[in-house]
């Protein structure tokens, strides 16, 4: 147990570094100056200029600077916008919760939808059922997000007017984003209506969170019909009925057990998707989240800020990606049987 | 009355482009206490039987039968739950490839927990339950020839050699003390020694407790001892079926004495350094099964009439179907 | 000596007939096939059929509806948008353009990817493992968040949005290229190739490649849904295609600008990218499918 | 087989997909406030730095006030902060008395000690006029109207009489002067909380933390989502009715008006051209309109060659068709431009030159320049919708079909809103598709921020484009009231201008505003940014 987390732990570290160094070197990739890709303050004379080379040690070797940058990281000094001239740590402490916060409802729409959904039709391959399901998921599987979310918001919100169409929550309620995840920070704000604000929230996250989950449930419906057949037609699971075992015994012991464990790492990549989807369905609804601010950023040339966004959504993503690798390799007793690790 | 009795078992497949006829009118009994071998080379169906006789069938899999009972119950036309009841206490089965028939993500002590109805535990606390249930679970293991009960049965499938988990897998099929056995190649593979054991104590349990026993293989040699009668099997279809001892004396059908032929054990007279004889050409798939007796186009003594499915014959409890028997020639 | 032959010999088809054969008892696959047709023919003829320059502003003809609104007109089939060019041929040249540049970028990632896939999967050690922990990592991050980075290097365009999604395509054919290979290399035809004295190249060319092509058209059915979708998502966040190129997302993008007074500049390159993504898919599935078959006989 | 599985899933999916779709009817009035959707980020919360539109809209008279105001009916200047004013004969000296218990803005970050006086107008002015002024280097030192107007360098002195009487006294005549200090730029700022921030030594907070004394006061700043401003309760004019004023950074139009009809905006910044049939048609909205006073031209840059050649801008101008672009670009809701003035404006002339629709000439004139045919230049079209040009990359596109008839290739650029002003501050640009849209009524405040030598490094001078003799007309027209004169001036550059065509007019657009029925006392200001706080929020 210890080996494998001191391995994830290197993993981690050594993947972390090497995105640390991909930002680096964005600093010299992007079409600005170092200085102001670094930090994100265009001098203004020669001295400025001198007095910021130095202070990050821009004119001595590659690795000294390299090393810089990663302590100033660590320390929490990522630089400042380009164009608003705010620390990037805070403008992206307040756009990740919120990225977070829609992809995690929708996650979970994606699991409560889409994994009994695609047990019920691998239980009853080739059945009219199965048929149905399957065609609804190929269909909203290729449907393209950004599409869906203009579809959504000119039915739902502009068509029948019941869902409202921007942002995370009605900007005349005053909520100080204290944790950056508006339903905890509803419970901590003073003087607003709680039950009100917690209900507009929740009609803001209805539309954007179904235009991710429909995609990435129709997915997750097929890999786990899939991955359910695949178990169904496995000799243990004969042998589990000529124990005289019931249905729901042999369901829930061996096949939904066995039928999740390959699914999992699928389910990291379906994150990944998740994200960029989220990315793009933010720029439509105006969510603040960092996909929105990415995009903005990318529109603004706003380079440091690009450079940390990247830094900053990455890492989050392959920690994501590793944790859940880690999670089942510890509850996967055959996965001991590969020597090597992948994320 | 025989314990399972199969008359005209037929078993067809729907691979959706075509359907095919697995097994054709299969008949086999085994009765309590008895031996009965299954034998036939590999893809004429033995496991197809086991699996029909289990009840675990793909959707696609359609089964008829004039008669499939337990104990004089028809198996086909009871309810699902108590079929379910009769596999769980009275039938214990063991399928070919040991490790792939475990469950890869259950330790072994578990799924063995899990064989074991609930009639044969005692207590009525859980915790009793629980020691009760762990007490048989070891005595089984130890019964089937493995000592070191700790370590496998804290093992996943995967980290147990192929051996254990035959035995296992044994264990598992006699942990809920049934009736009988149906084994599907349990000794395949095993070193000579522990395939000797194991046929010990199937033998021993066959005469103690009157265990009746399907025991599935195309390995004549361990089984020839010890079974009591023999049905042989070709592409789907019976093709001799009898006392073992009068099969081994004078096999009727033209495929049997083929099958007999190969094991050079069998054919005491043979000259040294000869030739073991064969069938000529191969099992064919079941794709493209030959119409009426499907031995004809290997078979040496084919002649027109095999174009049709030749009737079940009998003399005495020694039945064929072969329209040019061995050894009858002069009726 | 001839032998007497009362039953059939039996037909051994080639795999790819055996392949075609499945698939085609589908009939959803092949009126999927049919529809991926269509959009293959408009990438290659859009210019022989397409009746209007893509480009060219009738500044007569604003908005038009669609020939079968009430006041819409034959002459334009899909109506026009807000600079009077013909939607019809726009999406014509559009299925050109988004299409023929994901299936250009699916090739050239299935190219690049097999062959650093075939190496990783070769190799062994300490340098497989270094090849694979890089890829998996790059693996996980975005695609939307590698064009923008590449956007952000490069300058916006179709050219650049390509690379980004090429870069961001190799993974996936290198990570199923290397567990191919690496389960190919323990199967013991493999060995008893290596055993006759074949070089590694000689190995790869004659006994992995055959066998691998198979889960090649598979993947890259995948890639080439996965590759539609992005290039119009970049194109509709103006990260892509820049105007007047005419790329599905792009004229989406554009169409919304009017999208109250002229809906079908929304619906019509949508549903564009939504047949073509769900013909890919649904050929995808029944080759799948049909490979399933044939490797289940 | 599997029946016992069929409920739990089939209630588990509809429960998740249904438990969104709740039927009742979104509604937004939770809180008394209004929510304006505007159309891009501030790029400072002081008007004095920035000229742009979106600046202004975002603070000019949402939290600041000015000495002289424009009336939003007749356009005349009216007293604000200042109660009178009076003008020497000579035209040199102006006094403004001051309004007397006016406070400044008390927020979490500043609490007023004194009320408004003439050391806030002396610190004001000052700070844009003194380049030694401890202020002026603040945020960039950089500020654009007054640079482009000269006006810096016309103020002779500033000096308060008494603490409710000030003192300007100019260097020539400027007959404009009033109309410029009624502009959304020369805001009044607190010289006590200025002194507040130097002592604590941050003081370019100034410009991002603003203390005013409109009637909305800054709470909250979100870049690209949205700018939180509580009400001013001690506001001189009277407290506003709404609790609070929100701006919602909407950058795409049709995503604004989409808020507009849920409701989840009151008022929107720019409706495009092509929703304001819908808009007409909805009952619950309203679309305002009057004939603006701005324009929308393209401009080359007159340092890169070939525009430097007069004869080629002509071509290119020669090769458009204008009222193409009108009818495509504005709906027909704008005037062609001749000159630089709209229609509305007095010193408009009706019968100036201008450029026809002529291809064959063009592609002459650019062969007598020796501009080869595939010839590649730039346009560059701004990002966000403006009165003077609601659809500029539409322009762009329409543009780019026209030259490619004369064989010019035409890239068309466009950054996002800030980082485009940045790039074309610098002159990276070949062309450009933008416009303006008046501060004042004063026809001066066309042509000299337009196309002056001054408007060069101030950076409104998008041609960059610099001529003495222009200058000198400009500079004639203003030493003088007599209205007769200045026209005959005004004539004559227009002239000029035809000749040299720095830059090709396009068109005069009306002026709209979208809101909701809800909302009354929304007006449109005929110079520069919206007021919001005499508008009021009726409910049912």
């Amino acid at each position: 147990m210890i080996r494998i987390l001191s391995r994830y732990a290197i993993l981690f570290s050594l993947t972390l570094l090497s995105l640390c160094a991909l930002s680096f070197s964005l600093i010299y990739l992007f079409p600005a100056e170092p200085v102001t890709t670094l930090t994100g303050i265009t001098p203004q004379n020669l001295m400025q200029h001198e007095a910021l080379m130095n202070q990050y040690h821009l004119n001595n070797s590659i690795i000294v600077q390299f090393a810089d940058y990663l302590s100033e990281l660590f320390a929490g000094n990522w630089g400042v916008s380009l164009i608003s001239g705010q620390p990037l740590s805070e403008e992206i402490m307040l756009a990740l919760p919120a990225t977070i916060e829609l992809s995690a409802c929708a996650m979970f729409i994606v699991i409560v939808v889409g994994i009994p959904l695609g047990c019920y039709s691998g239980l009853r391959a080739y059945s009219t059922t199965d048929f149905t399901i399957n065609s609804i998921s190929v269909t909203a599987y290729s449907v393209p997000v950004f599409w869906l979310a203009v579809l959504f918001i000119l039915t739902f919100s502009l068509q029948f007017g019941w869902l409202p169409l921007s942002g995370r929550i009605n900007l005349l309620f005053d909520i100080p984003p204290k944790t950056g995840f508006l339903m905890i920070d509803i419970l901590l704000a003073d003087n607003v209506d709680r039950a009100a604000a917690f209900s507009d929230a929740l009609l803001h996250l209805i539309l954007p969170v179904l235009s991710i989950a429909c995609i990435s449930t129709a997915s997750m419906i097929r890999i786990t019909r899939r991955s359910i057949i695949d178990v169904l037609n496995k000799p243990f699971i004969i042998a589990a009925r000529s124990k005289g075992l019931s249905s729901k015994q042999i369901f829930f012991r061996h096949v939904l057990r066995n039928a999740l464990l390959p699914i999992l790492p699928l389910m990291a990549m379906q994150i990944t998707t998740l994200i960029t989807n989220a990315m793009i369905v933010e720029t439509l609804f105006s969510w603040p989240g960092i996909g929105n601010w990415l995009i903005q950023a990318i529109y603004q040339r706003d380079y440091s800020a690009l450079r940390m966004g990247m830094l900053a959504v990455s890492t989050l993503v392959v920690m994501i990606t590793i944790a859940i690798d880690l999670f089942n390799r510890l509850i996967d007793p055959s996965r001991e049987k590969y020597e090597s690790v992948t994320i | 009355m025989p314990l399972l009795d199969i008359k005209n078992l037929t078993l067809e497949i729907d691979t959706g482009t075509q359907v095919i006829k697995a097994l054709d009118k299969i008949n086999l009994t085994v009765n309590s206490g008895e031996i009965r071998a299954l034998v036939g080379e590999s893809g004429s169906g033995k496991s197809l039987i086991v699996q029909a006789i289990s009840g675990a069938t793909p959707p696609n899999w359609s089964i008829t039968a004039d008669r499939m009972s337990w104990n004089g119950n028809n198996l086909l036309s009871m309810s699902e739950q108590k079929r379910r009841q009769i596999l769980r206490k009275d039938i214990g089965v063991v399928f070919q490839h040991a490790i792939a028939s475990l469950d890869p993500s259950v330790t072994l002590g578990e799924q063995l927990e899990e064989s074991l109805p609930d009639q044969l535990i005692e207590g009525s606390w859980f915790w009793q339950r629980a020691q009760s249930r762990r007490k048989v679970v070891i005595n089984t293991v130890h019964k089937v020839g493995i000592k070191d009960h700790e370590q496998y049965l804290r093992a996943y499938p995967h980290q147990i050699p192929t051996d254990i988990g035959q035995k296992l897998m044994l264990a598992m099929a006699l942990i809920s003390q049934p009736k009988m056995l149906i084994a599907d190649d349990p000794t395949r593979g095993m070193e000579t020694t522990t395939k000797v054991q194991v046929l010990k104590l199937l033998s021993r349990l066959n005469q103690t407790r009157s265990l009746g026993i399907l025991f599935v293989s195309h390995d004549l040699l361990a089984i020839a001892s010890m079974s009591h009668s023999m049905t042989v099997l070709y592409c789907g279809q019976t093709v001799e079926s009898g006392k073992m001892k009068h099969i081994r004396k004078r096999p009727l059908h033209p495929y049997t004495k083929a099958l007999m032929d190969s094991a050079p054990s069998f054919s005491k007279d043979l000259p040294p350094k000869s030739q073991l004889p064969t069938l000529a050409g191969t099992i064919p798939t079941l794709q493209h099964l030959p119409i009426g007796c499907r031995l004809g186009p290997r078979c040496p003594r084919a002649q027109r009439a095999c174009v049709n499915v030749p009737a079940v014959r009998k003399i005495h409890d020694h039945s064929y179907s072969c329209h040019f028997p061995l050894h009858r020639d002069k009726v | 000596m001839s032998r007497f032959s009362l039953y059939d010999d039996e037909a051994h088809p080639s795999p790819w007939q055996h392949t075609w054969r499945a698939f085609k008892s589908s009939h959803i696959a092949l009126v999927g096939l049919a529809v991926l047709l269509l959009f293959v023919f408009f990438a290659f003829f859009a210019p022989l059929v397409a009746p209007y320059n893509p480009t060219y502003q009738n500044t007569e003809a604003l908005l038009i509806p669609p020939s079968w609104a009430p006041n819409g007109s034959i002459a334009h089939l899909f109506g026009t948008d807000a600079l009077g060019r013909d939607l019809f041929s726009r999406i014509m040249y559009g299925c050109r353009v988004t299409f023929g540049t994901s299936l250009l970028v699916v090739i050239i990632a299935m190219l690049v990817g097999v062959t650093i896939g075939t190496i990783a999967g070769m190799l062994s050690g300490v340098r497989s493992s270094v090849v694979n922990h890089l890829l998996d990592a790059l693996m996980a991050i975005p695609t939307l968040l590698i064009a923008i980075i590449i956007v952000g290097i490069l300058g916006s365009g179709l050219v650049n949005s390509m690379w980004a999604i090429t870069l961001a395509l190799i993974p996936q054919f290198v990570h199923h290229t290397r567990s191919f290979v690496r389960g190919e290399m323990k199967k013991d035809y493999i060995q008893s190739s290596t055993l006759d004295g074949a070089s590694n190249l000689q190995l790869f060319y004659y006994s992995i490649l055959p066998n691998m092509i198979e889960m090649l058209v598979v993947q890259g059915t995948l890639a080439l849904s996965i590759a539609v979708i992005d290039i119009s998502a970049l194109g509709f966040l103006n990260l892509g295609a820049q105007a007047p190129l005419p790329e599905l997302g792009a004229i989406l993008a554009t169409g919304l600008d009017a999208g109250y007074l002229a809906p079908w500049n929304i619906a019509i390159p949508g549903v564009s990218i939504f047949l073509m993504v769900l013909s890919i898919t649904i050929v995808g599935d029944g080759l799948r499918s049909a490979l399933r078959k044939r490797v289940n006989r | 087989m599997h029946k016992w599985l069929v409920w739990p899933v089939i209630s588990t999916a509809l429960l998740t997909l249904l438990g969104g779709c709740s039927p009742q009817k979104y509604s937004a009035n939770y809180t008394n406030g209004l929510v304006y959707c505007s159309e891009s980020d501030p790029i400072s919360m002081n008007p004095q730095l920035d000229t742009s539109t979106t600046t202004a809209d975002a603070t000019a008279h949402q939290i600041y006030d000015r000495l002289l105001e424009f009336d939003t009916e007749s356009g005349r200047i009216r007293p604000s902060l200042a109660t009178s004013w009076s003008v020497s004969d000579d035209g040199l000296l102006y006094r403004f008395s001051l309004r007397r218990d006016v406070k400044f803005h008390t927020t979490d970050y500043f609490t007023p000690g004194r009320p408004f006086n003439a050391s806030d107008v002396l610190f004001s002015f000052n700070r844009w006029r003194l380049p030694q002024h401890s202020f002026h280097n603040v945020s960039g030192g950089y500020y654009p109207y007054f640079e482009s107007l000269g006006l810096a360098d016309n103020i002779a002195d500033i000096k308060a009489v008494s603490p409710y009487e000030v003192e300007i006294s100019l260097k020539q005549r400027d007959s404009s002067f009033l109309a410029n200090i009624a502009s959304d730029f020369s805001v009044i700022l607190s010289a006590e909380y200025a002194d507040v921030l130097m002592s604590q030594g941050i003081p370019e907070r100034i410009d991002r933390l603003p203390i005013g004394t409109g009637p909305y006061q800054y709470a909250d700043y979100q870049k690209n989502h949205y700018i939180r401003y509580d009400v001013n309760n001690d506001y001189w004019q009277g407290t506003p009715a709404s609790k609070a004023l929100i701006f919602d950074i909407t950058p795409k139009s049709s995503l604004r008006l989409a808020k507009l009809m849920t409701g989840e905006c009151d008022a929107v910044a720019f409706p495009a051209r092509v929703d304001h049939q819908i808009i007409r048609e909805r009952e619950d909205l309203v679309l305002a309109e009057k004939p603006g006073l701005n324009i929308g031209f393209w401009a080359f840059n007159t340092e890169r060659p070939p525009f430097d050649n007069p004869s080629v801008r002509k071509a290119l101008a020669y090769a458009i068709d204008k009222n193409t672009l009108i009818e495509a670009v504005y709906f027909d809701s704008a005037t062609r431009a001749k000159s630089l003035l709209p229609a509305a404006s007095w010193a408009y002339q009706a019968d100036a030159q201008d450029t026809g629709y002529n291809p064959v000439l063009a592609r002459q004139l650019l062969d007598e320049a020796g501009v080869a045919p595939g010839f590649t230049m730039s346009v560059w079209a701004i990002p966000v919708e403006r009165a003077y040009n609601p659809n500029a990359q539409k322009m762009a596109e329409l543009i780019q079909r026209y030259l490619a008839d004369i064989e010019v290739e035409v890239n068309i650029v466009s950054y996002d809103w800030s980082t485009f002003r940045r790039q074309l501050r610098q002159g990276n640009h070949d062309s450009v598709l933008i416009g303006w849209s008046a501060d004042n009524g004063d026809p001066d405040n066309f042509y000299r921020p337009l196309l002056s030598c001054d408007a060069i490094p101030s950076g409104t001078n998008r041609a960059r484009w610099c001529n003495p003799a222009y200058d000198e007309i400009l500079d004639r027209a203003i030493q003088t009231e007599d209205v007769d004169i200045r026209k005959a001036l005004y004539f004559q550059a227009n002239e000029l201008l035809f000749d040299k065509l720095p830059m090709v007019p396009i068109a005069h657009a009306y002026r709209y505003q979208a809101y909701r029925e809800e909302l009354s006392g929304m007006v449109i200001n005929p110079y520069g940014g919206i007021r919001l706080g005499g508008v009021t929020k009726q409910r049912d």
